[in-house]
């Protein structure tokens, strides 16, 4: 669904993408783990179009995407959820779910999103019980739900979550993830999904890319590396292993 | 310890131009033109103050005028003979210096409980009604038709008898403030500004208390402020408060802002360019004011740090041609001295 | 030994989210005490708390026993608490010199008058010259700061820092975008911080490498609470730890 | 001080104030999108007043071609000055650059209207005439003469706010313009043209901020010194609390009242009496009236 060949990006004065190569496939979760600073944020940055890149990003049936900007991309249905969910705070989350629509809806259009919205307020209840709250009223994870909504309205062909799971009670967590599996699951879409949560992300994904230093580090499917040491070390650092 | 005493050659220079212009400008100009230039040193007094405040601190404060009109009427009215007092020159510009510290001081007390934005907007206040005092208030602003017949300055008994007699005191004026500039930019009051300017939470996790800095530097620009005004009362035996107004107020950010609002001899080149502008551009007078508005905008494109910061952008680029590769080292011997 | 710095029941909580929850621990003199935990645990938060930017809703903070909880920042600065950044802040338009020089102010409060005068507080050359042997790398003191690499930077502010003589340094992941011989030199720079000069430092850090080498005393924060405390290999042994950091098996 | 003159030194205030108001609700509505506080307000409130008078008094237009004119023209001015005074600055590292290009902007502006109509004040006729003296008509409510300029200005700045507020509330696109206000990463994340929001955003704003100069140039004459009124905007703004549309209407009506019955006791210090309200104001409440808030809509 998306391929990503050699890509770089900058942030600043450093070099924060070294050369990634990542394949979404049509259907999958596909996850991004690895420590804090290792790349991963930079990555979707990187693909979403909000830092300059190099590289190539081809979209399945829809091409090349590295030289566009960011509200095309969108535009082509890859919505990235950033990481701190950035909720509209003055909006009610109505309008925020709203706010989803305009990548294929026009910044003038009229065509109607009741269904959308019935389909998202039907996956999280709670926003529809909320619905005429301000976004900044919203529990963390209230907000990351709302953030998820918000992207299901774009009528998302690639949904791209940073780290859904930051700062949320682990009770929270478990409820937001069989969200994620249900959204994949029912209605196909193919996630990409940043987690540093590892064993969460390779318990629900399909296919995993360990990320350390701007560079994938180590690949595979996700039921072979939940068991592989080298991911503990990649968290924990060499020192772990002694113990 | 090595003292590091090499002065560099951009220092040189500037001062080779300022002696030059100290000499061929007397001596090329006199009566009107020569008051024009007066002016234009006068303002650049004032302007250093607004150089305090926003090049170093990033404070943009419009209350130059507010405080210039403080020196300017302290001084009128102690030395026009209104009110039977006709008191020495020089000691009503300390008296107003000192008046001025003192007010500065209360409003900066008052204004930096505001930030950014909000505490523009509040200066903004602060023109407005000293402005409509300086307008209304007979007894001690005049009025509308403000106050003249002051005396001219008197520096222990040297008083200047025409404007090229005072371009010399206002020069000298000049030099010693931008050396005291020049000195607060480089002593811990200055860095203490600059890490306001760059991040207040930095700064305090260094140690910067940021009101009372905030305060100090706004009491600092008063105090220029004052001494530009009581310099001008003298200087044009004249005050109104069409001197003090928020239009002129601008003037002052933008002098500073084309000279290069951070760098003490831009400051300089931008208040005199900005003075004698409309002198040189007399013939398309129409179209001065169109000129400079739209002068004003292609500033802040092309060159925010304005003469300036074009002018070390060119040195930086000759240096790096001259001696591309001679790099001064310091490291694991120690920095370099 | 007394604690340097020393924290007791601290909460803070913003709107809904609980980002210190009852954190109690204490920092020794001489001692690199790491500060831990995943993304969003609220170590930024502890340390804004320490250096004074926030204020605690409940819980005590002590500098050197001295109860410093209501002390505004900047004064506390001057107590002696040290901070880096995890993006380096210095002066983006002022020579190296001056923002040296920034820390040297610090250690010199009442220099104001002084450094009018062209004084630059004491030992300021001395001093800098001991710390520079530390890091591998050269300057020009009239060269903007813009002119090191990031690297660079990231080092010389933990070196301002230690101009300013201070009692407990909070650093903050100084070896995120460094290289492997930065980030040695970073590690000397903080081993001699601690051991010749008795500063306790209380380091932030994502690279396990770092912590487990340098630390002889590590707190794991998760959720605003502290989860584990204890040296390196306590630590990394700890099943809450390694649950924090990879989370827990949905099924185990 | 009988109940006639304090109603008639109201309706002026509060006429006074919705000018003030329509200058300061865009003054946050700029800050809001962009960051930007824009010293030209007042400027071009005055190029508003310059333009319906060339429309009105020179062409000789009738009202309902002379108004969809002057709103094309309007938005017109907005993209420009947009294009000109704040996109080439978008990226400045020097955040004060932009503030100060506005500065130019309001010079610009003063002079190219002096260039066009010259420098002589000009009047312009009342919108609602006494049709027998020609002058402008008063309204007789109840006993109490009111000048019915002033009485409209009241009404047309209030439909103005209430239709920006229906904007910003009821329609999609006012409420994608929020969004981009409100966060412009997330915005651009999920495909909001900013660029576009950008634009309607300076639109709006100049087309609140001219109809204002068009309401009261038949009160004062019409000249380029009409800029000054932004001062009172600014106060208007700070006293209702920092970046709060709904305060920043309510600080502008105190300060239109404000200035109005100030005339009676001290008529040369009225701005003086405007911003001392205004420091006094600062030094009990340095956040303002409705400074609070943590987020607020529009």
């Amino acid at each position: 669904m998306l391929k990503i060949t050699d890509l770089h990006a900058y942030y600043g004065p450093i070099e924060a993408l070294k050369g990634i190569n990542v394949h979404v496939e049509a259907g999958k979760i596909t996850c991004l783990i690895g420590s804090n600073g290792a790349g991963k944020t930079t990555l979707l940055n990187a693909i979403s179009g909000t830092i300059k890149r190099t590289g190539s990003i081809i979209v399945e049936g829809k091409g090349e995407i590295i030289d566009k900007h960011s509200r095309f991309i969108a535009r082509r249905g890859i919505i990235h959820v950033p990481e701190g969910r950035h909720i509209f705070p003055g909006l009610t989350v109505r309008e925020n779910l709203e706010t989803g629509t305009v990548n294929w809806h026009g910044f003038f259009g009229r065509q109607p999103y009741d269904k959308e919205l019935k389909e998202v307020y039907k996956l999280f209840p709670r926003l529809e019980e909320r619905k005429n709250q301000l976004g900044w009223s919203l529990s963390g994870g209230e907000q990351q739900m709302l953030a998820i909504g918000r992207a299901m309205m774009a009528r998302p062909a690639v949904l791209m979550l940073d780290e859904p799971s930051m700062g949320l009670a682990p009770l929270v967590v478990q409820e937001l993830f069989e969200k994620i599996v249900e959204i994949n699951k029912q209605q196909g879409i193919p996630i990409l999904l940043v987690e540093q949560n590892a064993r969460l992300a390779l318990e629900i994904s399909h296919y995993a890319y360990i990320i350390d230093g701007g560079s994938v580090k180590l690949e595979g499917s996700s039921s072979e590396l939940k068991n592989d040491p080298r991911v503990i070390e990649a968290y924990l650092g060499k020192f772990a292993k002694k113990n | 310890m090595e003292k590091r005493m090499k002065i560099k050659p951009s220092t040189l220079l500037i001062f080779l131009a300022a002696a030059i212009f100290v000499i061929v400008i007397p001596n090329t100009n006199e009566g009107y033109s020569m008051m024009i230039v007066n002016l234009g040193l006068i303002y650049a007094i004032a302007t250093y103050g607004v150089s305090v405040m926003l090049g170093m601190g990033g404070q943009l404060s419009f209350a130059t005028v507010s405080f210039m009109g403080v020196g300017a009427y302290i001084t009128a009215n102690l030395c026009s003979g209104r009110n039977g007092i006709n008191m020495n020159t020089a000691l009503a510009l300390v008296i107003a210096l000192l008046a001025s510290a003192l007010l500065a001081f209360g409003a900066g007390l008052i204004l930096f409980r505001l930030k950014g934005t909000y505490f523009t907007f509040a200066t903004i206040g602060l023109v407005q009604v000293s402005w409509s005092f300086y307008l209304s208030y007979k007894p001690l602003f005049g009025g509308p038709d403000g106050i003249s017949n002051i005396s001219t300055l008197n520096l222990f008994g040297f008083s200047p008898k025409n404007y090229n007699d005072w371009f010399y005191i206002l020069a000298a004026f000049v030099l010693v403030i931008a050396f005291l500039v020049e000195r607060v930019r480089r002593s811990q009051l200055g860095r203490s500004l600059a890490a306001i300017r760059d991040n207040e939470i930095a700064a305090q996790t260094l140690g910067i208390n940021v009101y009372m800095t905030k305060v100090v530097a706004f009491t600092i620009a008063g105090v220029l402020a004052a001494v530009a005004g009581s310099l001008y009362a003298m200087h044009s035996q004249f005050v109104s408060s069409d001197m003090f107004t928020y239009e002129r107020a601008t003037t002052y950010i933008i002098m500073a802002m084309l000279g290069g609002v951070n760098n003490t001899a831009g400051i300089f080149v931008g208040s005199v360019l900005v003075t004698m502008l409309p002198e040189w551009l007399r013939f398309m007078q129409q179209y001065l004011q169109l000129i400079y508005g739209i002068g004003v905008i292609l500033l802040m494109v092309f060159m925010p740090m304005g003469l300036a910061g074009l002018a070390s952008g060119f040195a930086k680029s000759l240096k790096r041609k001259l001696y591309s590769k001679k790099k001064v080292t310091a490291g694991k011997e120690g920095p370099k001295q | 030994m007394k604690p340097i710095l020393r924290l007791d029941k601290v909460c803070k909580r913003f709107g809904g989210v609980v980002a210190a929850d009852d954190v109690t621990f204490s920092v020794l003199p001489g001692e690199v005490h790491g500060l831990i935990g995943p993304n969003g645990a609220g170590k930024s938060t502890l340390m804004n708390l320490i250096s004074g930017i926030y204020t605690p809703d409940s819980g005590k903070i002590f500098l050197d026993e001295q109860d410093i909880s209501d002390v505004p920042s900047h004064m506390r600065a001057r107590m002696g608490i040290g901070r880096t950044f995890q993006t380096p802040r210095f002066l983006q338009r002022s020579s190296i010199e001056d923002n040296l020089l920034l820390g040297t102010d610090l250690a010199n409060q009442f220099g104001y008058l002084k450094s009018y005068f062209g004084k630059k507080g004491s030992d300021f050359e001395k001093e800098l010259k001991e710390l520079m042997k530390f890091v591998d790398f050269t300057f020009d003191w009239e060269d903007d700061i813009s002119a090191l690499a990031y690297g660079q930077r990231k080092q010389l502010e933990i070196v301002r820092s230690m101009l300013s003589h201070p009692k407990v340094m909070l650093v903050d992941e100084p070896a995120a975008g460094l290289n492997n011989k930065e980030i040695d030199d970073v590690m000397a720079l903080l081993n001699y911080a601690a051991k010749e000069r008795g500063i306790g430092i209380l380091l932030i850090e994502h690279s396990m490498d770092m912590i487990m080498n340098i630390c002889e005393d590590i707190v794991v924060l998760s959720f605003g609470k502290v989860i584990g405390t204890g040296c390196p290999a306590e630590v990394s042994s700890n099943e809450a730890v390694i649950e924090a950091y990879l989370g827990r098996d949905v099924n185990a | 001080m009988n109940i006639n003159t304090i109603v008639s030194l109201s309706v002026n205030g509060i006429a006074m104030g919705m000018i003030y108001a329509l200058m300061a609700m865009g003054l946050i509505l700029l800050i809001r999108a962009i960051g930007v506080m824009n010293f030209a307000q007042g400027d071009l409130l005055m190029f508003g007043a310059f333009v319906t008078c060339a429309l009105t008094v020179d062409l000789k237009l009738p009202l309902w071609i002379m108004i969809p004119l002057a709103l094309i023209s309007f938005a017109v001015i907005g993209v420009i000055f947009m294009f000109t005074v704040y996109w080439p600055l978008k990226d400045a590292t020097y955040p004060t650059a932009t503030v100060i290009s506005t500065m130019g902007a309001a010079m610009a502006l003063k002079e190219i209207a002096t260039l066009i109509w010259g420098s002589l004040p000009r009047s312009m006729p009342p919108l609602m005439k006494n049709p027998k003296t020609g002058k402008a008509a008063v309204l007789n409510l109840f006993g109490i003469k009111l000048q019915w300029q002033f009485v409209l200005t009241i009404i047309v700045g209030a439909v103005l706010i209430w239709l920006v507020f229906v904007l910003f509330e009821k329609l999609y696109a006012g409420r994608m313009m929020q969004a981009a206000a409100q966060d412009k990463y997330a915005a651009e994340l999920l495909g909001i043209p900013t660029i576009l929001t950008t634009a309607a955003t300076y639109i709006i704003v100049v087309i609140m901020v001219s109809t204002g100069g068009y309401m009261i140039a038949p009160i004062f004459m019409v000249s380029n010194t009409l800029g000054s009124l932004q001062l009172r905007a600014f106060a208007g703004v700070v006293i209702g609390g920092l970046g709060n549309i709904k305060g920043a209407i309510i600080g502008s009506l105190i300060i239109g009242l404000v200035e109005s019955f100030s005339t009676i006791q001290f008529s040369q210090y009225k701005d003086a009496v405007v911003f001392i309200v205004l420091i006094a104001m600062l030094l009990v409440r340095p956040q303002g009236l409705f400074g609070e808030k943590v987020a607020d809509k529009a």
